[in-house]
């Protein structure tokens, strides 16, 4: 193994199942809390204390939970498909793990993203479904997540799957921006510069700053979310291995 | 006594939530024959498929002449010629064209003399009909003309002698004890009888650990 | 606070259809999602337990 | 004579990159040539579903002239899609596939050529039975250039992008359906610049900017899908 030296050693910790277990028990607590305390306060303080715009009203508030969920939905795709390229190229069998995690977590999110899009727009534009940019780019990567999950679920061979899921992952990566240039391009085509709904000049600080704290709130849940599903992943994946059995057997 | 060819490492292998084998270690030497023996389902196949460099679903490490598979795979590709469980011949295709593909395809196979090769494994008169005229046997002696034509020091070969007839397998073992004799070397499984091919060493996946 | 009373903060200027319907969805999918890991853990303990069980009477 | 397998040189060393290329285009063009009536399948679903619109939407021929370049291109993509699972299916069950990964030469030129040869009995036949399907959905006769040389510039990229799909697939039983839920939503760029070059054409706008969109997907692709297929088809072939 003369050529990985270069890795820092974490990085061969975070390669041990067992280890990555630990750690991610411990802090779990801490995250959940943090993200109950930025949940609750992002919440009240978007629908109570954050002040209507002067255009949609207090359909605005729709906005704290959009854009936190989309950024989500994003993110999320771009772990995938980072982790499972890590796992393609250093065969590391946490990597795998953890894009399998992510798959339900961005569809989830980017349903959300989809569905208060459409929600929003039935005030702001009067139909429930516009084909806004936006929406029609989300509506692609909720099927990049769809995809993802088919082959995933597809091939039974646990090790093939993650590693077909990977390369799969990676080519939607790659092709994302090019998808969302072009709907935008699309988009710009169709109807030209109708009334975007995200697309605020400058937001004053009492609007941005809840969304800062849904953003960071949204990010804390996924942490939550992730780990828990990572656990389960190891437990399944380790479930032979002598720690698992000791573990279960303590229960 | 220089490198060996071919060396196996600790190689662990599950399939189906089931250990085929583990700890795994053995090495191949130039000019010997190795037979892997088992029981159905104990992963001879899997084996020759991992030896390969098909599969990649296992743990441990393979070297070739000493230096890790995954840094000289290209070399090793290029030394090696496998048979494997389906026979690789395209049934549209006539015997001819399926070994002329398979030249370009590994340059160890000799631009040599095609039908002399077919001949060899009793094809003769049959170089232009499709292949799916042809029974699975011949199907199967299509793909093994290879032989005939390899030049790669290491042959894998699964089963290399099933639906031949005893006629094909004497002269493919007379094939396999020149293949030996030149400084090559065979890994194969079969179920039958080796007789004539000189010395061989097997390994038994039955007496593996962790197999039950 | 940018609301007068509660009835004036349910209703949402109007728009408080659209405002709590895309909450109650957003509370419905992160509860969801925060369960189900949940549910699916206590699910493996219950089965790997028990498969060790099964397996240890075996021997 | 026992020296002849301990120099490894000369074996190795000569990689007929050109060779084998053409090798593999022309068995893979003989193969489908000699299964004529598989060659024709993706054609006539291309006409059936064009025959579907007017049926289902309206004859009037103002209206569905203004539905043809994304009927016209939509059908196209279908029609590519249905036969992308071919590709590699029979290889992969006659072995074939395994001796393909087992050359050492690059499987790059090996997946290239493979690809071409698909495209030039699915892409390119579609292309040129495309003028006389617009025809019957009255594209006007100006768009038919712009029609042209967009799907000669987007069916390619389609059958790169598909082949991705179909190398995941191909060691699923029932790859088909799977197929177009990993490719489809990859293909909608090409679909955009390419019914959007068409609607251009038609309109006398230039057309240029569209197809050096086209072509830039098609490079794209032509780098970098290859390597994605290769690795797939390692990963399908070893599960």
């Amino acid at each position: 193994m003369a050529e990985k030296k270069w890795l820092p050693r974490w990085f061969y910790q975070l390669a041990s199942p067992r280890w990555c277990y630990q750690i991610c028990g411990k802090l779990l607590p801490w995250f959940t809390v943090a993200m109950l305390l930025l949940l609750v306060g992002g919440t009240a303080w978007s629908l109570a204390f954050a002040p209507a715009d002067y255009q949609q009203g207090n359909s605005f508030r729709i906005i704290y939970l959009h854009v936190p969920s989309a950024i989500l939905a994003q993110s999320c795709y771009m772990l995938m498909a980072v982790a499972g390229a890590i796992g393609l190229i250093w065969k590391m069998k946490i990597a795998d793990l953890v894009a399998k995690s992510c798959a339900p977590i961005g569809a989830s999110m980017a349903i959300l993203a989809l569905l208060t899009g459409a929600i929003w727009g039935k005030p702001t534009w009067g139909s429930w479904w516009v084909w806004d940019a936006r929406l029609t780019s989300m509506l692609v990567l909720f099927f990049l997540y769809l995809g993802v999950m088919a082959l995933n679920s597809a091939i039974e061979s646990e090790s093939t799957a993650a590693q077909a899921t990977a390369v799969l992952a990676l080519v939607g990566l790659v092709n994302i921006p090019i998808i969302k240039y072009s709907v935008e391009w699309w988009n710009t085509l169709h109807q030209p510069a109708t009334f975007k709904l995200t697309e605020k000049p400058a937001m004053p600080a009492e609007m941005w700053v809840p969304l800062l704290v849904m953003v960071i709130a949204f990010y804390c849940f996924f942490a939550v979310v992730l780990m828990m599903r990572l656990r389960n992943e190891i437990l399944r994946r380790e479930r032979r291995s002598g720690w698992v059995k000791e573990l279960l057997l303590s229960n | 006594m220089s490198e060996p060819l071919l060396k196996a490492e600790k190689l662990f292998c599950e399939r189906d939530d089931r250990v085929l084998f583990d700890g795994l270690t053995f090495s191949v030497a130039a000019g010997e024959i190795v037979q892997i023996e088992g029981a159905n389902g104990s992963g001879k196949t899997t084996l020759l498929r991992i030896l390969s460099g098909l599969s990649r679903n296992y743990e441990g490490c393979l070297y070739w002449r000493g230096e890790a598979m995954e840094q000289v795979a290209e070399q090793y590709r290029s030394e090696l010629l496998f048979f494997g469980h389906q026979p690789g011949v395209k049934a549209l295709l006539t015997p001819e064209e399926n070994l002329r593909w398979y030249q370009a395809l590994h340059p160890s196979l000799e631009r040599g003399d095609l039908r002399f090769a077919l001949e060899q494994v009793g094809l003769r008169g049959f170089e232009d009909v499709p292949c799916h005229m042809l029974s699975a046997g011949q199907n199967r002696r299509v793909s093994l003309a290879r032989l005939y034509l390899s030049k790669a020091p290491l042959w894998i070969l699964d089963e290399p002698f099933t639906a031949i007839d005893k006629r094909g397998v004497a002269a493919k073992e007379a094939l396999i004890r020149q293949h030996v004799d030149r400084g090559g070397s065979v890994i194969l499984t079969t179920h039958q009888e080796l007789t004539a091919v000189g010395a061989v060493r097997s390994i038994n996946l039955d007496d593996q650990e962790g197999t039950r | 606070m940018s609301f007068d009373s509660f009835s004036e903060f349910l209703a949402m200027g109007g728009h408080g259809l659209y405002v709590w319907l895309s909450y109650a969805l957003g509370l419905v999918l992160i509860v969801y999602n925060l369960l189900a890991p949940r549910r699916e853990r206590k699910r493996l303990l219950a089965e790997q337990t028990r498969r060790l069980l099964r397996e240890g009477n075996r021997q | 004579m026992s020296d002849l397998y301990t120099n490894s040189g000369p074996v190795a060393g000569q990689l007929h990159i050109g060779r084998l290329f053409v090798a593999t285009l022309r068995r893979d063009l003989m193969l489908s040539l000699r299964r004529k009536s598989e060659l024709v399948n993706p054609l006539i679903f291309f006409l059936m579903v064009i025959t579907l619109f007017p049926l289902g939407v309206s004859p009037e021929s103002g209206f569905l002239s203004q539905l043809a370049p994304g009927v016209l291109w939509v059908a196209a993509l279908l029609a590519t899609l249905l036969s992308m699972d071919a590709l590699f299916r029979s290889d992969f069950e006659d072995g074939s596939l395994e001796q393909l990964l087992l050359s050492p030469q690059p499987l790059y030129v090996v997946v290239l050529a493979k690809v071409l040869a698909h495209w030039s009995l699915t892409g390119l036949a579609l292309t040129l039975v495309a003028p006389l399907i617009a025809v019957m959905l009255f594209l006007p006769a100006q768009g038919m250039p712009g029609l042209l040389l967009s799907l000669l510039l987007g069916t390619p990229t389609l059958s790169l992008f598909g082949a991705i799909g179909a190398a995941l697939t191909v060691g699923l039983r029932k790859g088909g359906v799977l197929i177009s839920l990993l490719v489809l939503p990859l293909y909608i760029p090409v679909l955009i610049f390419g019914s959007a070059a068409v609607q251009a054409a038609v309109t006398g706008l230039p057309v240029a900017g569209h197809l050096a969109l086209l072509g830039a997907l098609l490079a794209f692709g032509l780098v970098l899908a290859p390597l994605a297929i290769g690795a797939a088809l390692r990963i399908s072939v070893s599960g």
